[in-house]
């Protein structure tokens, strides 16, 4: 295999080869997407694989993933069905203190135009009937859904494979050098030089900066999500807490433990997301569950993403966050900006790596 | 075809039971799986897979490959291998996914 | 729930683990997903030996019995028509009567959840009337349901050979068996002779083409030295060997080694049969796919070990006790099987696949 | 196992055929679980119990590994299928499982 390419991506997961994707409609040098296994065994694969927007804080963030979830449709278009879902999304409440906390939140999105509704107990019922009557109310908002994160990431993979981009997989970075204006990227099975570098790396972004000496601060935090077995259609949205994918089965999930790279499950969480599920949607008591995963988030110290160059690093490049399936989509859009044009359509300083007052250590 | 004598560990069918499979009457025996006591009276296709709609029945017996999954008194999905009959049962084929609506506003 | 020791599966090997941990005084709990106790052995028609000398020449079901009746004066906690569902974080075992689930806090544990069939898959494997052969040997000798008029088996292990005995005493008529490999996997020869005389074909280096048949197996082809035979049945067994049960070994963290003999993917375990999980100890098929005397005898070392760690028996009358079982235990034990056991405790610092979870 | 003919089924619960894991074999999955994630092998109410050895010698005949280099597939609880409501406890407190109205905090009635 070729050991020189002008860009390289390490980490083929949802970010990785959605820019890698990306990149290949417009780039014409060679790409290659370096994974320690093969995609998916990451954050990637074990996600509910929400595309959401409301209630995430504050709205300016709100406002990026919006930019993503817009460009959705468009990307189904081009590399095909990858099971996107607008939906809406509903967050459901049960008590009347919520309501102000909800009204406030409808408020502060209108101003930067999101769409949040705030639902009476009927207009819920009307549009969710499973859900339990004892709701009080929920926020809505039309713009989010989810999506399939097996074929999203597979169908990146063969989109970019079909444009020359080439992956290897089970092929672990072990070391990177800068010099003379070139990236050297020593792995298990080979050694690379390219041009441009751009550090995909998930849950494990703080490695693989620290193999430059850049600091970049993602932690892990664990969810653990039920599975039920496949029901007939019956959810209509996606709730905040659980979701039903096209193949019939109820994803049910929504707890945080820091637990590092653990990614075992406890009856603990379990019992407590049964219990949430049935709160929210009493008519599941006779499904059956038939797996519990977790997965771990890629969770910036800050809780944003953290996307763009790297100052005092020419060509380099990173791409680290939380709801990367949600963001994959803009993420590949502006990094491949920033490669081909230097510059963003949108602003993107509030991402950068900068504020972590980051600079090439040693 | 029930074992009335076995070779080796004599009459062991004693106390019969009726059980219903789509609203047929069939006879079976105390100790009996529900799985065992269908195929003794000449039921073997339990349901059907979900993507090919193929016949499915008994495989493992052990409560492993839910193969013989039917509904049963109302339930779905149950695994009808580790299963024992009893008086009066209703057992239906397993033909497609469950349905929860029907559950939400019953009991 | 509190006890010293829970036992998880009913079998042999934990009947076995809860006669040496329950006669010391230690409290047990011993669950089983069944409704009776005993595991496969009761639908064990075959006379079963060797076994370990007190024991004596049995036919399953007998053993059963008699494994069940030593325990009666003993107060052990049976929770049967109970399962594992899982693990709380803070060790203790999950446990359901499909009402709810409960924790069980247990001191020690002892893993005798036994073994799985295999699959075997050629085209059309999924047809009802293919099952196997466990299922169908389930269905004569427990459930006294005659599964079929006539059968071909697949695969000839010894096991193969006890359900072909047992299907034709109960009037079934058995075709053939069919086995991949150019010789018969039995060991035990008087069986296949009486296989043999009883006018049972066994096709050699054959494999099946396909079945078919409307709603249920009726027909199946057989490849046989270039030729195809096609044989009017209405029961396949397939016989795909058996490999430890692992799942609850996987959620305690355990790690494994792989011996192709003892059945694939092996829990790592030392000389007291206990895993590289301080509090897990396991038994029987668990610990390897091996004969009902050997199973016998890990249920005993692993009770054993149980009392010794926690203070019913003192070390230098376990390591006595331990000592005379695995001599019992080589001598009683298939050759091969015995080695591939000790290859696998003397490995035990160095297993093939460890912290599973850790990605 | 019979080679020959590829639509095989090898996993019975999602009926996905020997040529279907042969494919994605092909685009560089070497584990049971990059299977399963690429053609759904190992999802159905089974949870692999009874493809793992058959995925594990499809793999061994595809990619030539030994099988004793084939990892298992990550077990997961439950051990069986179970109902919800029999998993769930009647509490009404959640610790870790939060919602998302939770995570909205409010600075001098205003979102921060």
């Amino acid at each position: 295999m070729e050991t020189r390419f002008e860009t390289v991506v390490i980490g083929g997961g949802v970010v990785g080869s959605g820019i890698a994707y990306h990149l290949s409609e417009r780039y014409k040098g060679g790409v290659l997407v370096l994974d320690k296994k093969y995609p998916m065994t990451g954050t990637s694969g074990s996600t509910q694989a929400w595309v959401w927007v409301h209630n995430k804080t504050p709205s300016w963030y709100a406002e990026f993933n919006m930019y993503s979830a817009e460009l959705y449709p468009y990307l189904s278009k081009k590399i095909g069905d990858v099971e996107y879902k607008r939906t809406g999304g509903l967050s459901p409440f049960f008590s009347e203190e919520d309501r102000e906390k909800a009204l406030k939140l409808a408020e502060a999105y209108r101003e930067i135009g999101i769409k949040i509704k705030v639902l009476s107990r009927e207009e819920v019922l009307e549009k969710e009937p499973s859900m339990n009557p004892e709701v009080v109310g929920a926020t809505y908002s039309s713009i989010d859904g989810n999506v399939n994160p097996f074929r999203l990431v597979d169908m990146y993979m063969r989109a970019a494979k079909k444009n020359g981009v080439n992956y290897s997989t089970y092929n672990k970075v072990t070391g990177i050098e800068k010099q003379d204006g070139k990236f050297t990227v020593v792995s298990d099975k080979e050694t690379y030089e390219c041009k441009n570098l751009i550090l995909a790396g998930g849950t494990w972004s703080r490695e693989l900066g620290e193999m430059l000496g850049i600091n970049i601060p993602v932690n892990q935090l664990r969810g653990q999500i039920l599975v039920s077995e496949p029901l007939k259609p019956f959810l209509n949205h996606t709730i905040s807490g659980l979701r039903q994918a096209n193949n019939g089965e109820v994803l049910m999930g929504y707890s945080m433990e820091e637990k590092g790279f653990d990614r075992s499950t406890t009856l603990d969480v379990i019992q407590e997301t049964a219990n949430m599920a049935l709160h929210y949607v009493p008519s599941l008591k006779k499904a059956k569950i038939v797996r519990a995963f977790s997965g771990i988030r890629a969770m910036p110290e800050d809780g944003f993403p953290i996307i763009g160059k790297v100052p005092g690093v020419e060509n380099l490049y990173v791409a680290a966050t939380h709801s990367g399936v949600t963001l994959s989509p803009l993420i590949g859009t502006l990094i491949t900006e920033l490669i081909m044009d230097g510059e963003t359509s949108i602003p993107i300083d509030r991402y950068s790596i900068s504020r972590f007052g980051v600079g090439v250590k040693g | 075809m029930h074992i009335k004598d076995h070779p080796v560990l004599g009459k062991q069918l004693q106390e019969p039971v009726t059980i219903y499979f789509k609203d047929q009457p069939y006879q079976a025996y105390q100790q009996q799986t529900v799985a065992a006591a269908l195929i003794a009276n000449d039921i073997k296709k339990f349901g059907v897979s979900r993507k090919n709609i193929q016949d499915r029945g008994l495989f493992c017996s052990r409560g492993r490959c839910c193969s013989c999954y039917m509904t049963v008194n109302g339930e779905d999905h149950v695994r009808t291998c580790m299963t024992r009959v009893e008086e009066g049962m209703e057992i239906y084929p397993n033909l497609e996914d469950p349905e929860v609506r029907r559950d939400g506003n019953g009991d | 729930m509190e006890t010293d020791v829970l036992i998880i599966g009913a079998g042999p090997a934990g009947l076995a683990a809860a006669l040496e941990t329950a006669s010391r005084g230690l409290a047990v709990i011993l669950i089983d997903e069944s409704s009776s106790l005993g595991g496969q052995l009761p639908q064990q028609t075959q006379l079963i030996r060797p076994l370990p000398s007190e024991y004596g020449p049995l036919r399953g079901f007998e053993l059963a019995e008699k494994l069940i009746n030593q325990l009666e004066d003993y107060p052990i906690n049976y929770l049967l028509q109970h399962r594992v569902v899982g693990l709380y974080a803070d060790g203790s075992v999950g446990v359901t009567d499909e009402e709810n689930v409960f924790p069980v806090k247990a001191k020690k544990m002892i893993m005798a959840t036994g073994a799985a069939e295999r699959a075997v898959a050629f085209p059309k494997w999924t047809m009802p009337g293919i099952m196997t052969i466990g299922a169908a040997q389930t269905l004569i000798n427990r459930d006294f349901v005659l599964p079929g008029n006539e059968a071909v088996i697949i695969g000839s292990s010894d096991f193969a050979m006890d359900v072909a005995l047992q299907l034709m005493a109960v009037g079934v008529n058995v075709k053939g068996i069919v086995e991949e490999q150019p010789e018969v996997q039995a060991s035990d020869n008087v069986k296949i002779e009486q296989v043999q005389q009883s006018g049972v074909p066994i096709y050699l280096n054959a494999s099946i083409i396909e079945a078919r048949g409307n709603g249920e197996v009726a027909e199946i082809d057989i490849e046989h030295t270039g030729t195809v035979l096609t044989e009017k049945v209405d029961l396949v067994c397939v016989d795909g060997g058996r490999s430890p049960i692992l799942d609850l070994f996987y959620q305690l963290g355990c790690s494994f080694g792989y011996q192709e003999k003892l059945g694939g993917w092996i829990p790592q375990y030392n000389s007291n049969f206990q895993t590289d999980r301080e509090d897990a100890f396991l038994a029987g098929n668990a610990a390897g796919i091996t004969s009902q005397g050997a199973i016998l005898l890990t249920g005993m070392v692993a009770g054993i070990s149980v009392c010794e760690k926690l203070q019913a028996i003192s070390h230098d009358e376990a390591q006595q006790i331990r000592g005379s079982l695995f001599k019992e235990l080589e001598i009683l034990e298939d050759k091969d099987i015995w080695e591939s056991r000790i290859h696998h405790i003397e490995r035990y610092a160095n297993p093939k696949l460890k912290d599973q979870f850790i990605s | 196992m019979n080679r020959l003919d590829k639509s095989t089924i090898i996993c019975r619960c999602e009926e996905i055929s020997y040529e279907e894991i042969e494919e994605v074999i092909g685009n560089g999955a070497r584990t049971f679980d990059d299977i399963k994630r690429l053609t759904r092998c190992g999802m159905g109410p089974c949870q692999a119990k009874i493809c793992t050895s058959l995925v594990a010698k499809v793999i061994h005949e595809e990619t030539g590994k030994p099988l004793h280099e084939i990892p298992l597939p990550r077990m997961r609880m439950p051990l069986s299928p179970i109902k919800l409501e029999t998993l769930a406890t009647d509490s009404t407190s959640f610790s870790t499982v939060k919602s998302v109205l939770d995570e909205v905090e409010l600075e001098d009635g205003k979102v921060r």
